[in-house]
């Protein structure tokens, strides 16, 4: 078992609490940080780590925070992302419950490293008591001098606000976040200018997971080495991650493995393997919007670049597992109703063709299903994929597009037959 | 007594002329529509009764004669009205000279079934159709009508055109018979050739038979020489007329087909003669007529026939058939004539 | 063009009419035996006549025949037509007024005060029919009797529009 | 300043400029729905998309910068594809009720299916219907949730032209659909703008609504009258069949471009002001009073009987007997040729324009101006207005109570708004002659002796000068109503009844000599005015 990093004290009771946090070794990364760095001197640290943004999309954090113009006369914003709403996924929640401190403490580093006095949690509307948790922790931190004016003494000041949105999916978009935080309705913004540049109040911002923002600490107390060496192998990418495990599996749940890991390991090793001794069928190794991997191709590394290469993606880390019960065009038919009624509305061709993709996949799973319906279901994810303003297109396009390819005969039986092969009912 | 006999002959022939004419309208109809397999007029009835479209020539000539006279405004109101009578008239005179019948000696009197007995019958008859074209001229020029004008034109130079055919290609026969006298002409085609073929003029003059049938349609306007009048597409002299009027040149058309029939009849086709029978007794003599009038009814069958079977001719080409072929064709008939008579005798 | 040389015997025309007359006086006799036979109550073999004695035999409408318009019905009587105009910027002889007036029912929004067509100005071309996107319009009613005394008389309004039914076509496409 | 290369042209454009910006100056057109010049940038049409090379997607032309060196296909095969596949999107969940859509034949829906699309429909299932079907949201609006495709150019209006903020977009996904605020309603000052920007057919005009179709309109470029600002219109008028809309002719009006005057924006006011033109109070006849009653007569008469009467005025009472009253609302033609027959050849000295109003118009600091006329500027320029020495329009009236005044000519004006009925019936009385020359019928008219019926700014030629000193055309587009003529010839045959002979056979010569004769209009001419306008050479 390799190191745990993040989820190494989850099992202490009072963890959460700032004295548990301390008494663990808690916001030692940041008096360290605050007495021997200067911000640029962290940046750098935090690239040479080699930590890559841990909610979906992998770009490397260093690089992020170094956008962010340093001669600017509008006020700078953190803005940390917890709002979790991707399907499969639930990482987030776990470290919001039970290290709350550990996020408050990276979002001090990284506002420190940015020249940041104002971090807004925009923490998913549903996670009342993760807020609640969270709200807590910040109350502590400024009564210990973790947050507000002068911190530790060192003359930084940071205020840490927390926003609930208010359920939806796309406000995990940074840009959908950024406007749905400044109170306009939830849709992604065009881009270029990206928010490192005109972000929150159309100012600069720094948008991190909290996942990610939740490894600072640990980078700056033990050195940037240290953290790029838990990932040997797996080139750019440091530290582990937290996979959370989901669906036929027998100990569904998050495992904190580092990014060498391979897919096989964590359902069979990890996991406990699929209940009931049935076979494996498919799998969507990082998250719902990530394309499916089907049982042949579980020997890929999860690590952001091997995954790239197997066409799929790492994403949010959220494996959810099929064994070979599993109607492949319901599972796709439950994904497509989710991006139907999340998608924003706001640009067309993700607006009209998510729920035309629901429509079609309702008929087959009802047994109403036309000859031409897998063809014009991968014809309408192409369409949407890459012409749409945010990812969300793609996200939505990816699993039809890889479902439709990879499981073409199940479509095909459903759309000729009207009736589902796998399902006995 | 003799005025009576002459009276009776006068109304005998009128009566038959007209009614033969009024009849012609519904013959030609009828023989239209059999000899294109329709059934033809057959609506007009007279409490329900139908009798084969009978009825038609009367529902016309109601029709007409309750229709609106009407006279163009900057007409000849005297000439307008006198062209139609004037066609009428002269159609109707000439049948004066046309031998019905052979001398019927009745009671040890002599009847001659001919209202006039003139000894230049053929040169009356041919003066009277001359006198036509009055009516025509009259016709389109009292209109104001330039149309009407120009179709009066075209139909006197058309009827004076072939007049001259006519006149030549009879000569051949006032030269085989020696007579201007029809009822002598007729006499004369009694005879027997050799002792037995009828000397009828269609025998002796074949060729003047055909000249002067051809020549006698265009005499009467008949298609396939309508172009004075074709009612269908041409604006001719009469295209002003309408009521009664208009009704009297229609009936022209079919007196004149009368007539043409009568004379291809009394001029070609041994005219009363019944072959091989002679006699002048009540019951040979009406045979005679009878023979007369079916060879008449004969002809108007066959001109209809010719009228509903034959396109119409461009007007070139109807000039050019009567002053180039016909012309010189009569008057070679006339000197080959001459020449066999000279040689004959 | 070339003109084609008559032959001799052509250009004599006489045996040329001669055979005109034959023909003519063929079927004259044919039909005249026939026409007898009949009237004598004979079995006649051929029809000796084509005619049909309209009104009382009618020939058999083709169910594609363009007879006189009529607006389409919806179930409530009201007329299909939605006032697109589209026939009335499709007819060539401009003989369609639709004057469009709100319908109360906001799914149809649209519907016509005013449906007129000038049969005086009509030309049968069916364009109306083809154009008409809500199958409003048809010409399918069968009716080729028309006539009227007055031009007035020959506009036919909405009214006397919706009043036409289509034609019944029996199995053989004969009009009832 | 970046060069680029656009469908195999060059081009060198400022920096900033977008690429559908670009394209527009080489003459290719990029298709658009949410992209509308007078509005920002919300790119979530994306019909616009283009292939640039080296870019590994399309990118949306409205919002992405030319860049130096940049090559653009517009009209590639990926390009064309994506293009049909948008508009399968935008139109699956559209009605297609074309047939009762007023925005048909002038939709872009339409327009770019026929150029882009013509597809067979791939949609099998049921559409998502909305809350908006054929329902009015203003005074002048009519929404169709349904035929909207979401491109948020109205939301944009009136969130950043107007700033009233009543339009929002709700729901989600293909639910999403344009709103109106509750308890609010589309009523602003410039809402009519919402339905010419409109795309499709979401958004008509309840004034035009099933009028017309738009193919039988024909169009012809003018001024709005309404006010001193002079926006540039078209005039949609319908001549082709007269059954339509009441026979009225002109139908709708529509902003035309002018960066310097009103950009792509008309008013309410003035969009919907056009009634006049075609209403019953149109006077189609000469009328002159015989006893009680104004009776139908014909041009003779009526110029004879001014002709006649004006002259034994002036040889009685003199030039100081006879007050003229023009109009801002006439062109600078007609005003010219009445300074001409009045002020020059009869050398009347009473002579003004300007009629005081009871209160003062709405302005605004975008486009609405308080004074209503659209020629004030022109008719100050032709020096029409009372001098010193002379009367105004109050002291003329004054001057036919007491006596002084035997002839008033008036020119449109309703006198009655301001002076009160009554003294005008008082006046009328008292007058040998009181002319209303107009197009229609108002009080003041119906107690004048003579009518003269003139035609309306959309049946003649001439031009308006606005409020800062632009000199605008506007043209003729329909025939002036019965009888009526143009202001000018009317002025011309009155004039030779009156024994002056003027030469003048088109507005266009009495502009060139206006150009000459008045130094203020030195240097225009119809030419240089063109269809943008051009200013006085004071202003």
């Amino acid at each position: 078992m390799a190191e745990l990093v993040l989820t190494k004290n989850f099992g202490v009771p009072d963890f959460h609490t700032i004295e548990g946090y301390i008494r663990c070794g808690g916001y030692e990364g940041l008096k360290k940080t605050l007495e021997e760095f200067t911000p640029d001197q962290v940046i750098e640290e935090v690239k040479k780590s080699n930590l890559r943004g841990l909610g979906g999309a992998g770009f490397s954090t260093g690089m992020k925070w170094s956008f962010v113009p340093k001669d600017s006369s509008k006020p700078k914003y953190l803005v940390i992302n917890a709002d979790e709403g991707e399907p499969g996924t639930f990482k987030d929640r776990y470290l919001l419950e039970k290290a709350p401190h550990m996020l408050i403490e990276g979002a001090v580093i990284a506002a420190y490293a940015v020249g940041i006095h104002t971090a807004y949690v925009y923490i998913r509307g549903e996670y009342v008591k993760p807020a609640r948790i969270l709200q807590n922790a910040i109350e502590e931190a400024y009564a210990h001098g973790f947050l507000g004016k002068n911190i530790l003494g060192k003359g930084f000041d940071l205020d840490m606000i927390i926003h609930r949105g208010a359920g939806a999916y796309i406000c995990g978009e940074e840009t959908g976040l950024l406007e749905s935080l400044e109170g306009k309705k939830g849709w992604p913004r065009l881009k270029p200018p990206f928010p490192a540049i005109v972000g929150l109040f159309k100012c600069p911002t720094v948008v991190n997971n909290v996942e990610t923002l939740s490894q600072l600490p640990h980078i700056m107390k033990n050195g940037a080495a240290w953290f790029a060496n838990i990932c040997q192998g797996a080139p750019k990418c440091g530290g582990t991650r937290i996979f959370s495990v989901s669906g036929h599996v027998n100990r569904p749940g998050i495992y904190e493995l580092p990014l060498t890991v391979t897919l096989r390991e964590i359902i069979y090793d990890h996991a406990g393997g699929i209940p009931g001794g049935k076979k494996l069928k498919a799998v969507i190794p990082g998250g719902s919007s990530a394309p499916v991997l089907t049982a042949d191709e579980i020997d890929v590394k999860m690590d952001f670049d091997s995954l790239m290469a197997a066409k799929t993606m790492g994403g949010s880390g959220g494996v959810i597992v099929m064994d070979e019960d599993t109607c492949m065009v319901k599972a796709l038919y439950v994904l497509a109703k989710f991006y139907a009624h999340e998608s924003c509305g706001q640009c067309t061709p993700c607006r009209e063709g998510t729920g035309w993709i629901a429509k079609i996949l309702y008929r087959l799973v009802h047994g109403d299903g036309r000859p031409g319906d897998p063809d014009t279901l991968k014809s309408v994810a192409d369409n949407i994929a890459g012409n749409t303003i945010c990812p969300f297109g793609d996200g939505a396009a990816w699993p039809v597009q890889s479902f439709v390819k990879k499981f073409r005969s199940e479509f095909e039986y459903h759309a000729k037959e009207r009736k589902c092969d796998v399902l006995k009912t | 007594m003799d005025l009576a006999i002459e009276v009776i002959k006068v109304v005998v022939v009128l009566f038959g002329v007209l009614n033969l004419a009024g009849l012609l309208t519904w013959v030609e109809r009828k023989q239209s529509a059999v000899m294109q397999d329709r059934i033809g007029a057959n609506r007009a009835s007279i409490l329900g009764i139908r009798a084969f479209g009978l009825f038609h020539p009367l529902a016309d000539a109601a029709k007409l004669i309750l229709k609106e006279d009407f006279i163009p405004e900057g007409g000849n109101k005297v000439l307008h009205t006198l062209a139609p009578f004037a066609s009428l008239f002269f159609a109707l005179l000439a049948f004066a000279a046309i031998p019905f019948g052979n001398i019927l000696i009745l009671d040890g009197k002599e009847i001659n079934l001919q209202i006039a007995n003139l000894n230049v019958g053929i040169l009356y008859i041919f003066a009277m159709m001359s006198m036509g074209v009055y009516g025509v001229v009259l016709a389109g020029w009292s209109s104001n009508n330039k149309y009407s004008l120009l179709g009066g034109l075209r139909a006197s130079s058309q009827m004076i055109s072939y007049e001259i055919t006519m006149g030549v290609s009879i000569m051949g026969i006032i030269m085989v018979y020696n007579s201007l006298d029809l009822q002598e002409i007729v006499r004369r085609q009694g005879e027997l050739l050799w002792g037995f073929i009828p000397k009828w003029g269609v025998i002796t003059q074949p060729l003047a038979c055909l000249l002067f049938m051809t020549a006698i349609i265009a005499e009467t306007k008949r298609i396939p020489f309508d172009l004075p009048e074709g009612e269908s597409e041409i604006i001719g002299y009469f295209t002003e007329y309408s009521g009664m009027k208009f009704g009297m040149f229609f009936m022209t058309d079919f007196v004149e087909t009368v007539l043409a029939a009568a004379l291809m009849t009394t001029l070609f086709f041994g005219g009363w003669q019944i072959p091989y029978v002679h006699g002048n007794s009540l019951t040979i003599v009406i045979l005679q007529v009878l023979a007369f009038t079916l060879k008449v009814i004969f002809f108007c069958w066959f001109f209809m026939l010719i009228r509903w079977t034959l396109p119409r001719f461009r007007y070139d080409q109807l000039m050019r058939l009567g002053w180039k072929m016909m012309l010189p064709l009569s008057l070679a008939n006339i000197f080959v004539t001459g020449l066999v008579i000279l040689l004959w005798n | 063009m070339r003109k084609e040389e008559l032959t001799f015997w052509e250009q004599i025309y006489i045996p040329q009419i001669y055979e005109g007359l034959k023909v003519t006086a063929r079927h004259f006799f044919k039909n005249m035996k026939g026409h007898i036979a009949r009237l004598l109550g004979k079995p006649v073999k051929d029809d000796e006549t084509v005619t049909i004695q309209y009104p009382e035999e009618r020939r058999p409408l083709s169910p594609r025949l363009r007879s006189l318009h009529r607006l389409v019905k919806r179930a409530d009587g009201t007329p299909r037509c939605v006032a697109c105009m589209m026939c009335e910027t499709i007819c060539p002889a401009r003989c369609i007024y639709i004057v469009a007036a709100e319908h109360p029912n906001p799914d149809i929004e649209k519907r016509p005060a005013r449906f007129d067509i000038d049969l005086g100005k009509c030309v049968f071309c069916g364009y109306c029919v083809e154009a008409c996107p809500e199958d409003a319009i048809r010409m399918d009613t069968g009716i080729l009797e028309f006539a009227a005394y007055t031009r007035q008389d020959m506009i036919y309004t909405m009214e006397r529009l919706l009043a036409n039914e289509p034609m019944k076509i029996t199995s053989q496409g004969q009009r009832l | 300043m970046p060069t680029l290369t656009i469908d195999g042209k060059e081009i060198t454009v400022e920096k900033g400029t977008t690429i559908i910006q670009a394209a527009e100056k080489l003459g290719i057109e990029i298709p658009r729905y949410c992209y509308h010049p007078g509005l920002s940038i919300a790119g979530n049409c994306r019909m616009c998309l283009v292939e640039i090379e080296k870019s590994p997607k399309l990118q949306i032309s409205c919002y992405t910068q030319a860049a130096d060196g940049m090559v653009v296909h517009t009209t590639s095969e990926k390009v064309k594809a994506v293009r049909r596949a948008i508009l399968e999107f935008l139109l699956i969940n559209h009605p297609v009720d074309c047939p009762v859509c007023d925005q048909a034949g002038e939709c872009w829906l339409q327009i770019y299916y026929m150029e882009h699309g013509l597809y067979n429909s791939r949609f099998m299932e049921n559409k998502v219907r909305k809350h908006f079907k054929a329902t009015p949201i203003g005074p002048w609006v009519n929404l169709d949730s349904e035929r909207c495709i979401l491109c948020s150019r109205c939301v944009r209006f009136t969130s950043e032209i107007t700033k009233t903020y009543e339009l929002a977009l709700v729901n989600r996904g293909d639910h999403s659909e344009i709103t109106i605020f509750p308890g609010k309603e589309l009523n602003n000052k410039y809402s009519g703008n919402v339905v010419d920007i409109c795309p499709v057919g979401a958004l008509t005009d309840r004034d035009f609504r099933f009028q017309c179709r738009v193919w039988y309109l024909d169009k012809q470029e003018s001024i709005c009258p309404g006010c001193s600002r002079g926006c540039n219109i078209e005039i949609h008028y319908n001549v082709q069949r007269a059954h339509h809309a009441g026979g009225r002719r002109v139908l709708r009006l529509k902003p035309r471009f002018n960066p310097e005057v009103n950009k792509w924006w008309i008013c309410d006011e003035g969009r919907y002001g056009y009634k006049f033109i075609d209403d019953k109070s149109r006077i189609q006849m000469p009328y002159l009073q015989e006893g009680e009653v104004l009776v139908e007569t014909d041009w003779k008469v009526v110029l004879d009987k001014v002709a006649s009467t004006l002259r034994s005025i002036l040889t009685t009472y003199g030039t100081e007997s006879i007050g003229v009253i023009a109009s801002p609302q006439l062109t600078n033609e007609d005003l010219y040729l009445i300074r001409k027959l009045f002020v020059e050849d009869l050398r009347l000295p009473h002579v003004d324009f300007k009629v005081p109003v009871k209160e003062k118009g709405y302005e605004d600091d975008f486009l609405i101006k308080a004074d209503k006329n659209p020629n004030t500027r022109g008719a100050e320029e032709l020096g029409l207005g009372a001098k010193e020495g002379s009367l105004n329009v109050e002291n003329m009236l004054e001057a036919a109570i007491a006596g002084r005044l035997k002839a008033l000519y008036v020119f449109g004006h309703d006198l009655t708004n301001f002076f009160g009925e009554e003294k005008i019936k008082d006046i009328a009385s008292r007058l040998e002659l009181l002319v209303f020359q107009g197009s229609n019928l108002n009080p003041t008219g119906q107690y004048a002796h003579v009518i003269l019926p003139s035609a309306t700014y959309a049946e003649k030629d001439g031009t308006f000068t606005n409020f800062e000193g632009r000199v605008q055309r506007i043209y003729k587009a329909v025939e002036p109503l019965g009888e009526s003529l143009p202001d000018w010839e009317i002025i011309v045959k009155l004039a030779r009844f009156m024994g002056f002979s003027y030469p003048y056979q088109s507005a266009r010569e009495i502009f060139k000599e206006i150009a000459t004769v008045i130094p203020a209009f030195n240097g225009l001419s119809y030419k240089v005015i063109g269809n943008q306008g051009a200013k006085l050479a004071t202003a």
